[in-house]
């Protein structure tokens, strides 16, 4: 009955095969696995640093309601790993690979994306957002002037187009979605955790190793979904939707109220492959809606 | 993810389950001391699996069994699975255990809900030929099981409880060196209990043994992409649902 | 064995027999048929505004993961009402009585607080920080300027000890109270609601009338519970902890973290009386670890 | 909140299950067309209750029985509750519907699931000795209730459905007038549709006739503290709960 549909988007002149990729930090080789890397919008690996770091000292995760609090802080190989082992593994997939960033300066964030530079890598996200590090991402993520400053920085250097990933522990989101655009972000992805905290009321101690950690999982979506409407409505960027998002209705919402794709984290846990489900559930969405084209669906949120 | 299909589940005794499950494709897969993920319910309460060793497997019948002691929220609701009832299954994760190339004899020490990671080693070792001095830790009777499937005639069970004292260190110390001195353990491997991790660690190192430590922590993805579940070791964190369960006892408490 | 415990806190100067009251906005006269108030901490009903005002279009509420977004938009019938009917109605119980107070300009809020001075209100709360009200409130409470001057101007007229319901939708939540706290509040409450959002992707439209609402409930806890203890490590006066409590050792982890009082919100929808469940779970957690005086609960939280 | 025990709970067709309840404080209180909320799961998912019209009650036998459709996952859930369970609701709340002093006769208007608001009205209608037209609409004759429960000689009950057209706004129409031409109507009440009741309050406003509707919106406290639930009225935001369900014809269409 219909012509075949699209789901194709395009995030900083990258065609992605369809929204869907995984949210950094709950994906990896060992993802490839449980699903199709092939059938992915993007592949999108944990962040990483200049340098190897050990992360924070566990207990790294309590469960929450409806959520999950995680105080990782970064645990990774650096960035030598990444360019010699992380990224030549995936780049056997016919999917873009998304580089997430993470660094305590400027000067590091410049020196990984030279780095990044000579490579495959078709994206880089910057985390300026992990609220598990005392400092460096915090700080740049939850202030619009760090913000602009950063990604103005990232930008001087990069041959490879940006997404900034922007924390949702501030006032006004949209602030720093538009110092990111206006500092040459090609693209914004919101959000990353919001800052919780659980306590172990035998020990009278905080259940993470770290004190505090990051919500995420379903409880945030409504959250999330709020900060990508008003975020989409204030940019000319593409917004890439993360929080929560757990089923194709649920990646709908996020694309009805503007965003371009989607990252899909913590609902992978309990689901390694809830990716693929996702994709044919919008495909279904839109057979059903008789939608040919995924764009009719981006920002189709009716108001009034 | 796997789906498996429970065929029994049922209370043991001193607060376990003991759960039969049918999933051929993990039984054919499932190594001594390897985990698995259940996922006790769809939706967000819980959100995450449940990481259980697996007790015991039977690659012909595609059966591997759980023991599992009840806890809290997750374990609860699998109290209520019943036979018939499709469970939606991830793994089998995780490093094993390895039996050394011609050991001919080994320990196996568990404490608790602990117990259910060795057990099946043990019944490999004892399919082998090998020797198996098992010691079975627990607060009384009804918290230690795994003795009956441990039957063999080149196996010694010694079921050691807190309340008539003989788990202390000094009586599983004493057991360990009647059988070091019996004929030289191999290998030692050890689950449940950080004081008889210690201990084994201890031992093995003054007697040049080696030995391995099943480790439990907290998980989320279950396959080593996520790294809440790390523990430290002398290599630095590494996660207790990829790089281990199982670790060398030095990497541990070296 | 032990002797009496004791459960009594001070807020302002005022006495209550124990640290568990309700939320504003989720409780009225009709919750008394439901639980006995006089066992209660305190009474705090709905808040209200100087004129009657009839809120916003339906929908209002939408159910979310472990959670509920509401845009009731303060319905309700004025000071006046307040004054002639609730207070009466609640005076007759053994057990101070807090007016939730929502205003659009410091002259409103004044003018308020004169005609509350003239009652037996025992404190007063200042719902600066609702989500759902496109003046007025939000502006306040997510500006720590603001709020000093709302709070300030409050203060020079109020007879009743002042308590400030600070909004989570900020950066730095420790400003803002530390702003209430100089301009002479005598308490802060928090956790007001998350600004949160939820699309009906059938109809493709907000599934609430006002578009975005306030998102409360278990989901929320950690959040709610990380603000409380940033706020009570930097200020003197005491913090009323709110936000996802559903049972008494919710309500402990918000005591170990600083705060003096609890309100419980959303929970008592599903269980009318669960205020009385979780002041008898605090006792029999204190009889449990032999702690006769709620103080040694309050601000326990053990770290290092 | 009450607890209530399950008696039966049974699927009737057309989507809808039936189930009874044993509680013997609601029934005791319930007036026709007041609302019980059940609280279909302990914790949160779902966090709220959902609320459900008491479709008949039987206060000598201490019971109260539902009509339900299932729409989403609390209703899911309330399928598998089974004779012996204990469920928590609270209630009986709202205004319930109130049959006029010396009423001769009343034309009771259901749709769909709607209908279980008005049932027991009838029922009490008729053991008045007042006549009864109830018209009870719904797709096809799978999604039409409760005929059975209305029978009595003073009762007509007329059936009409989309299917064959005679749910049609006409036909409806011509059954009011008829019943008004055989003796006039003294009270309308309508419940499922909001095209059913624009045309009760047009017919009801031309006939000088007292009409009723009973509303639905989500509710939260379920008390009418919240105020999350209201319906637009010429009296300004009433609550559903509390306010109504029951309201007059005019408040909501005039
Ligand atoms: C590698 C591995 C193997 C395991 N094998 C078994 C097994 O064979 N049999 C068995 O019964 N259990 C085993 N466990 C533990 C089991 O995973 C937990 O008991 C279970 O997840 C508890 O779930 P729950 O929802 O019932 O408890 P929850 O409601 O999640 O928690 C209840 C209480 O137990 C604590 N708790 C739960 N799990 C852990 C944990 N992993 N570490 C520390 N504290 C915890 C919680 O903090 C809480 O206080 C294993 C765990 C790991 C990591
Ligand atoms: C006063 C009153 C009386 C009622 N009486 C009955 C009755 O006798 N029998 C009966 O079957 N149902 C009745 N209902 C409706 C019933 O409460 C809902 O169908 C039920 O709450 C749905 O719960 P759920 O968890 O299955 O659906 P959910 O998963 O919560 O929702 C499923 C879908 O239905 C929609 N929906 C659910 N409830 C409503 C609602 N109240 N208004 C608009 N949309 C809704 C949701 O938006 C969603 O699209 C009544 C409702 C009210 C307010
Ligand atoms: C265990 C864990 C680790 C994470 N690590 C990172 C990370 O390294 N970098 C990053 O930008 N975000 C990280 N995040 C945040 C996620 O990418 C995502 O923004 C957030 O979890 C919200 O999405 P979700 O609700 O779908 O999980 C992590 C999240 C989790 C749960
Ligand atoms: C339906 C509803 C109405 C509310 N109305 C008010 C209000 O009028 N004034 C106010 O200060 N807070 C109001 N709140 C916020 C609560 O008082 C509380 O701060 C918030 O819900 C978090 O607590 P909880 O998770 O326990 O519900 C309202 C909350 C809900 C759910
Ligand atoms: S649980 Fe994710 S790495 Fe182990
Ligand atoms: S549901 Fe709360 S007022 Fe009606």
């Amino acid at each position: 009955m219909m012509e075949r549909i699209s789901l194709k988007v395009n995030i900083g002149g990258v065609e992605l095969k369809n929204p869907v990729m995984p949210a950094s930090g709950t994906f990896g080789v060992e993802s490839a696995d449980y699903l199709d890397c092939r059938k992915l919008g993007a592949i999108l690996p944990k962040s990483f640093t200049l340098n190897p770091q050990q992360g924070n000292p566990p207990p790294r995760v309590v469960e929450t309601s409806c959520g999950m609090l995680n105080a990782v802080g970064i645990q990774n190989k650096g960035l030598e790993y990444f360019i010699n082992v992380t990224l030549p593994f995936f780049e056997t997939f016919d999917t873009p690979v998304i580089a997430s960033v993470s660094a305590y300066s400027e000067e590091d964030f410049k020196t990984i994306i030279r780095e990044l530079n000579k490579t495959k890598t078709a994206l880089i996200e910057l985390n300026i957002s992990c609220p598990n590090l005392k400092e460096g991402g915090k700080a740049f993520g939850t202030s619009a002037e760090e913000t602009y400053k950063i990604v103005k920085a990232a930008k001087s250097v990069s041959e490879i187009p940006l997404i900034t990933k922007l924390s949702p522990n501030v006032t006004d989101i949209t602030e720093i979605a538009l110092a990111a655009e206006s500092a040459g972000s090609d693209a914004v992805s919101l959000i990353n955790t919001f800052l919780g905290m659980a306590i172990d009321i035998n020990t009278m101690r905080p259940k993470l190793g770290n004190i505090t950690g990051g919500l995420s999982g379903p409880a945030i979506k409504p959250l999330a979904l709020r900060m990508v409407w008003q975020v989409a409505q204030k940019v000319k960027i593409p917004v890439i939707g993360i929080g929560g998002i757990a089923s194709g209705a649920d990646a709908i919402e996020f694309l009805l109220a503007g965003a371009t794709a989607v990252q899909i984290g913590t609902s992978s846990f309990a689901e390694p492959n809830i990716m693929e489900r996702i994709i044919s559930e919008i495909e279904d969405y839109m057979r059903e809606k008789n939608i040919s084209d995924i764009h009719e669906i981006i920002g189709g949120l009716k108001i009034g | 993810m796997r789906s498996g299909v429970v065929l029994a589940n049922e209370s043991i005794g001193g607060g376990y389950h003991h759960m039969i499950v049918n999933c051929p494709k993990i039984a054919e897969e499932i190594k001594d001391g390897q985990i698995v993920h259940i996922r006790v319910k769809d939706g967000y309460e819980p959100l995450l699996r449940r990481p259980f060793s697996v007790y015991l497997y039977d690659k012909k019948a595609g059966t591997i069994e759980f023991v599992y002691a009840i806890k809290g929220v997750g374990t609860e609701m699998m109290k209520s699975f019943k036979p018939g009832d499709e469970i939606d299954l991830l793994g089998p994760t995780g490093k094993s255990y390895t039996l050394k190339e011609g050991a001919k004899k080994i320990v196996l020490l568990g404490r608790g809900v602990g117990i259910a990671s060795i057990i099946s080693l043990g019944a490999s070792a004892a399919d082998k030929g090998i020797q198996v001095e098992a010691i079975l830790s627990g607060k009384s009777p009804e918290k230690v099981f795994g003795g009956k499937a441990l039957q063999s005639p080149t196996t010694t069970v010694n079921e050691v409880y807190d309340i008539d004292g003989t788990s202390d260190v000094e009586n599983v110390m004493k057991i360990l060196r009647r059988t070091q001195e019996e004929g030289g353990i191999d290998q030692i491997f050890v689950c449940g209990s950080k004081r008889l991790g210690q201990l084994a660690y201890d031992f093995a190192n003054e007697h040049n043994i080696e030995g391995y430590v099943s480790l439990e922590e907290r998980m989320a993805c279950g396959i080593g992409v996520c790294h809440v579940c790390v523990c430290k070791t002398t290599k630095g964190y590494q996660t207790v649902c990829k790089d281990g369960p199982v670790f060398p006892l030095a990497e541990v408490y070296g």
